[in-house]
């Protein structure tokens, strides 16, 4: 099935777009933002605003008609696999199928100081209803919080005899959390810890996708909530045959 | 305004409640001097620059007293000592400590005119200080204040030039207060970066050479605006008050300045911010800054509705920190925020509530208010909505700086059109709403009073547990952002010093008796 | 509410000039009839359908009537006349007629039974519109009425299919109401086209199908969301009580209905257009549709600044009018909108004012407030904060009937998510704003009072002044939107009859004295 | 000099768009969303937001990075060649180059009933603080007003000697006012009327260059105000000789 934007009449392919152009508002201004969205191949382009950004900068607003289309039946979305457990379901899974607690280390690494996404995922009072991590019975949550580094985090875990490492990734700005996220796997690796760990990250601008390109076995995006990640834990841990 | 019916006694016990806290921390204070302090003194002396490996003279200075076991002293004594002894200035004795041929503690002590010199160079340092603040106080008395709530946004490309195209463009869109945000992590930075730099991740380094270039790009556009365009940075972390003096060398305006915000945000140790933070706020207070407290973040970890009234404790206690360091009402701009849940109904009120008691119980601090950050989503559509009801609120109940909302909050540090189209949408909504909050009033009893009642009354029995407990043991036990950080936790631990009964630093006694006057 | 302090008095000094006003007016309304009333009883007979040409048959038959220079009788006795002679239903002489093979006026007269059936044919249509009337009640005591303002908003693709899953897709996301939009030009077409239709320009034909066809869907989606979810089309122009009857056989909920939008913005013969707008409200009246009133469109042509009393002064006179039509308060949507230039400092004061002083002088209208339309431009970032002021002005002064303002108001009719975001926005204002209405009171003797008051007595001014000339003479000199308009200009002059001794219409007297009671 | 948007650094092309498909909210809508950019030409794309918008479509906020530049330098508008003249410059030219009244017609044509766009132009009051043509002493300016059909207004035309025809269109969903315009000058050409006369449009969605397409001598958008249209009347009489 080929889909394309719907603005009022099935296929449209109705687009609103805004940008910026590093030059002063001006009739040639305007035409030239209409080429350039003529060059992205957008038909019907309507620039329906400009204005004057300051220094030499114009804002515009953009309404177009794009030709793009995407078979909807061919796509497939890389995600997390594990069944969806519940907080009982969880526990319950631990008890019969690995027999002790599982070990849980989290951490905002790097200079990142954003604790609020981790914490939702990992303090007892939990987050949208859902208990966190260091609420699970059958779980040992340890949340080491902001702004750790790779190594300490490592150290930890080698110290506590984690099974998983749950790493918060907040601050993307300028791609900055991708070396952060590289290392953390080098360094596991280089450790010989990879085969025992499993390693999750998350935050609001990663995917699942991005995690596994990274060498991490999961990403949490937006939205998500304690059970996710915990239901993926032990049952990665399951696969894996880590006990 | 003044139009809540506030219990004026509970606003009574509250304040006392805060300054009692506020006095009995002073006592620890007094008893302290830290790293960043004495690296602020070589800074006031006039050592500035860098090593080979780009190690800052201020802290190689520092160092060699501290290696020297002389740091209980204070800094003051031993730069003014080699000076006397050496016949240098501040400068050389700190380029001969770096270059290892000199350290400091070994050089022969209680020299004549020691102190004499420490009084002379003081004196040098206060003059510069009091020069920038005449110059804001020319642009001032040229251009006028500006009318409030003023418009303040951020630029954060990490690029300072690239800062300065976008905080000019700003300018031209309506902008009034410009904020240079700091690259992430530089608060831990036991030092303070140098020169121009252009690589920053989600903000930029707060150098003294960053901070003279945007205040000329902003002196020139504000000249051709007419206007006089203030600027900020931020001075909580490990600098606090090193990067204090930079900004009154430099003519900021206004500095981010909250120990609490470092203890619970970047995990500071709180004894050593705290006696950072003093020095750092009787700075500030010299120059004319306007101090802008945190409370604000508060929120973005705790339930805005839950902990409303740790906003409010927070600032009355960061209002008696700031009177004891000599800070006056208008240089004090106390911290809130516009974060209630937006799907909480009558959460409009709720804010407005809070807004309007913030304003009447603070009636001449410049309130610094904070949009909605934590509820934006990627849906930039609502958030512009939302941030449209904050601008609204913010007017209605006459705050003092005001920080734009983007709508692309949850997603990047603004764009230029993100910040060109808060301009715009503030512009527009404060004019039309210019003149609401003198024409309405609020219900008797009604929802938005009894809020504001509520709140403060939880604030005043939550003051009265601190007063009991001690503030730091308050944060101990997590009473602020559901965050607890303990007493010995915390970065810079190490960097704090008990002085010693020969300490000397002549700043604070000077920074605080004399008052400069504004025009 | 009621905050406002309003001169009473100027009060019903206004509404017993435009009671005046009305009177005057209905003396030439009752003397004469036209075309579209005399196609109306046709239809309300239950003649429906086209001929090959696609001509509506009520058109053929009138026209026939008109043909035999009978009009002046009205078509219900030329109708029941040859239903009587013949032994036929209404749809089969029609039928007759529209194939050549009858002439009305030809049949012989005076025959006995006539007047009997006549009123039988009466009965029945009334029974239906009544059993739709009924329908109506039985879902609004399933779901209740719903929360004012109601979240209103068009659909306007030109294809009714299209409309539909727009239409479903805007109540998923939070609409109360869908108006189908007509096609550009279609109020100037002096028959109603026939059948399902899926080309119009910036709307969608309004036909007998199409309003089932909507009608079925928001039904449908209604049952899903449990609510019931009301239905608006247009009733001015040049069908205006034919497209009423339409709308009452239909179940529409709410028509747009008014002379003056035709005459001014349409060019109609205001005596054709005053003629049919009697009739068009007394069917509207009876069937539990409430009207909608187009002032908000004067400011479109004039200043909302300048001009604002003419719409207050408007709405009073269409209180008068369609309590002539027997339509109760509650039925009479009258129309204002949020047009103020965006510029101006103060004023959302202004709108304030004016949207709380209508609440306050027709306190049990549904008053319909129109969003900003005409500063809006394609900066929909703007725009959709424009539109945010105007949902809250109208939260705040409990408007009735909520019209979504669309960020891409000066592009294009809405795209689905135009639509989306419009209603998303309303929710969180309105929400986050619920209940700020009863928790602030205006200060008296403030601008927003003082502003009230100014408008109200230009309004009575005016009024007086109207009351003087004429409303058919105020209207040639230019008072409303900035239009002037002849007595004798405009289309559909030809259709106006002066009605014979002998005239005869069964239903004014009828839809008059029985009123229909709501449960 | 190439250019391309900017977001917060030079040439980063940073572009912001919204669009709806239809296909109900899903992670997979998400990813086709995603891979719907990537063909417009687009690099790091980023969904930042999804929305259920019922009735199986979903609405999707995009950021991205577009390649595509345009060479600023190479870009030209086809404007409205006239000198900028006042209101008194246009009748102090007609009294010095034309030696008589000029007549011009007005008309929001076919079924277009928005006449506030060319009563601006028209007008007495006028608009933004300038007068409109029938202010002009030099002129006759006569406002047929709305929905005036092609045909009336070129008998009105003959009938008043017009020298000029100012239509209005506004409504321009489904390109309604293109056959309206074209309609307009084939009429006035098989008139034989086109020497004589000067045809100008305008609206909020016209421009110079669809106007000039569509066989008229000048069009009018957003923002214009009475003397612009004024002074291209009277320079392009003389240009073209009409006396
Ligand atoms: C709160 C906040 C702060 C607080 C943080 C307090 C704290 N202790 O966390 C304070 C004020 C300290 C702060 C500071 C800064 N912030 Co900040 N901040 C935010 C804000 C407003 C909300 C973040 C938040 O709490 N979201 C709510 C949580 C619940 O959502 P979440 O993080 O997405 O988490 C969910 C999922 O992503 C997932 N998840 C997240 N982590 C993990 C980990 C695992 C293992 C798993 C399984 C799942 C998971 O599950 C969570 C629950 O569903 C955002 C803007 C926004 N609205 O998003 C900016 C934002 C994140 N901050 C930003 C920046 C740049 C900074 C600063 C550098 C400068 C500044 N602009 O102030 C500083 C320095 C911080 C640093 N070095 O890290 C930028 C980042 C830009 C970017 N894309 O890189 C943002 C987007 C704001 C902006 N537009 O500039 N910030
Ligand atoms: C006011 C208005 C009305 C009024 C018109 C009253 C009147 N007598 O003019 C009323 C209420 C009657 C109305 C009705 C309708 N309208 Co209407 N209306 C508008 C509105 C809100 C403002 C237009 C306006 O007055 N602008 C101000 C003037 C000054 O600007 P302007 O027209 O651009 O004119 C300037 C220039 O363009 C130029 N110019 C214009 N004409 C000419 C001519 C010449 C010769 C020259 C030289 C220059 C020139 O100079 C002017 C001054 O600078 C717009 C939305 C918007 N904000 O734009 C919708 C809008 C134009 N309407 C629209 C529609 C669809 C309709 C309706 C069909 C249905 C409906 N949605 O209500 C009906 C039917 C009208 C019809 N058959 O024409 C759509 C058109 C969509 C499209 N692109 O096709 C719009 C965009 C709204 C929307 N988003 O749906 N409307
Ligand atoms: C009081 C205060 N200080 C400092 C900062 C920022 O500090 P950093 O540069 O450490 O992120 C903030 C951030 O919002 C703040 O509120
Ligand atoms: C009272 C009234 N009637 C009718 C209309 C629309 O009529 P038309 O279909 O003629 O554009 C409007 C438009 O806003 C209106 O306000």
């Amino acid at each position: 099935m080929e889909i394309r934007p719907y603005g009022d009449t099935l296929h449209d392919g109705a687009v609103q777009m805004s940008f910026t152009l590093p030059v002063p508002m001006s009739p040639e201004a305007k035409e030239a933002a209409k080429q350039l969205v003529h060059r992205m191949g957008f038909q019907s382009v309507s620039v329906v605003h400009m204005a004057d950004a300051g220094e030499g900068f114009s804002f515009m607003v953009v309404y177009a008609k794009t030709d793009a289309m995407v078979d909807f039946s061919t796509i497939s979305v890389p995600q997390v696999s594990a069944v969806q457990l519940s907080f009982y379901g969880v526990n319950a899974y631990i008890r019969r199928e690995i027999g002790r607690k599982v070990v849980v280390l989290g951490a905002c690494t790097g200079t990142d100081a954003h604790t609020v996404g981790l914490d939702a995922i990992m303090n007892m009072k939990g987050y949208a209803g859902e208990y966190g991590l260091e609420r699970y019975p059958e779980m040992v949550a340890h949340n080491l919080g902001s702004q750790v580094p790779n190594e300490t985090l490592i150290s930890r875990a080698i110290e506590l005899g984690a099974d998983a490492l749950l790493v918060s990734q907040v601050v993307t700005q300028k791609d900055v959390h991708i070396p952060n996220l590289t290392e953390l796997v080098e360094l596991v690796e280089a450790e010989g810890l990879r085969d025992r760990l499993v390693l999750i990250c998350g935050g609001p601008r990663l995917s699942h996708e991005l995690a596994i390109e990274l060498g991490y076995d999961a990403g949490f995006g937006s939205g998500t909530l304690p059970p996710h990640v915990a239901s993926f834990i032990v049952q990665e841990m399951v696969r894996r045959g880590i006990k | 305004m003044g139009k809540i019916n506030l219990d004026e006694k509970k606003i009574g016990h509250a304040r006392s409640a805060a300054t009692r806290i506020a006095l009995s921390l002073q006592e620890f204070i007094a008893e302290h001097t830290t790293v960043a302090v004495e690296r602020t003194v070589a800074r006031l002396f006039g050592i500035d620059g860098v090593d080979g490996e780009g190690v800052p003279l201020p802290n190689l200075v520092v160092e060699d007293i501290v290696r020297g076991g002389g740091i209980s002293r204070g800094a003051a004594y031993y730069i003014a000592n080699a000076c006397v002894a050496l016949g240098a200035t501040p400068l050389q004795v700190a380029v001969q400590v770096a270059e290892g041929r000199l350290a400091l503690t070994t050089l022969p002590r209680e020299q004549q005119g020691v102190e004499a010199f420490i009084a002379q160079l003081a004196e040098i340092a206060l003059q510069k200080i009091t020069e920038r603040r005449r110059q804001r106080e020319d642009y001032l008395a040229e251009h006028g204040e500006g009318r409030q709530p003023y418009l303040y946004v951020i630029v954060a490309t990490g690029n300072i030039y690239e800062d300065v195209t976008q905080a000019k463009a700003a300018v031209r869109a309506g902008a009034d207060i410009i904020a240079v945000i700091r690259t992430t992590g530089q608060s831990l930075l036991d030092y303070v970066p140098y020169g121009a730099t252009t690589e920053g991740f989600g903000g930029t380094y707060a150098t003294q050479q960053n901070f003279r270039i945007m205040r000329a790009a902003l002196d020139e556009v504000g000249q051709e605006h007419k206007k006089y365009v203030r600027l900020v940075n931020y001075a909580s972390g490990l600098c606090m008050p090193e990067i204090a003096a930079i900004g009154a060398l430099e003519r900021l305006d206004m500095m981010l300045n909250d120990a609490l915000y470092g203890i619970l945000f970047r995990d500071i140790n709180m004894q050593r911010t705290l006696v950072d933070q003093h020095f750092s706020r009787l700075i500030n207070g010299y120059a004319g800054i306007i101090i802008n407290t945190g409370e604000d973040n508060y929120l973005t970890t705790a339930d805005a509705y839950e902990s409303a009234h740790t906003v409010l404790a927070s600032q009355f206690i960061n209002e008696q920190l700031a009177h004891l360091a000599n800070i006056p009402d208008e240089q004090i701009g106390l911290g809130h925020a516009f974060e209630m849940d937006p799907d909480i109904e009558d959460g409009l009120l709720l804010e407005i509530a809070q807004a309007a008691m913030a304003r009447q119980i603070f009636p001449r601090a410049p309130l610094k208010y904070m949009p909605p950050t934590k509820h934006m989503t990627g849906n930039i559509f609502k958030g512009q909505v939302m941030n449209a009801m904050f601008n609204l609120t913010s007017v209605l109940t006459k705050q003092g700086i005001h920080l734009l909302g983007m709508m692309t909050e949850a997603i990047h540090t603004p764009f230029l059109q993100d910040r060109y189209l808060a301009l715009e949408s503030a512009r527009y909504v404060m004019n039309t709403a210019r003149n609401l909050g003198d024409e309405i009033a609020f219900v008797a009893g009604g929802k938005i009073e009894s809020r504001a009642n509520e709140v403060l009354g939880q604030a005043l029995l939550l003051l009265q547990e601190v007063e009991k407990t001690g503030l730091m043991e308050a944060i101990e036990a997590g009473i602020f952002a559901d965050v607890k950080r303990g007493r010995f936790g915390g970065k810079g631990l190490a960097g704090v010093v008990k002085k010693a009964p020969d300490y000397m630093n002549p700043f604070p006694a000077l920074l605080a008796s004399r008052h400069l006057q504004t025009k």
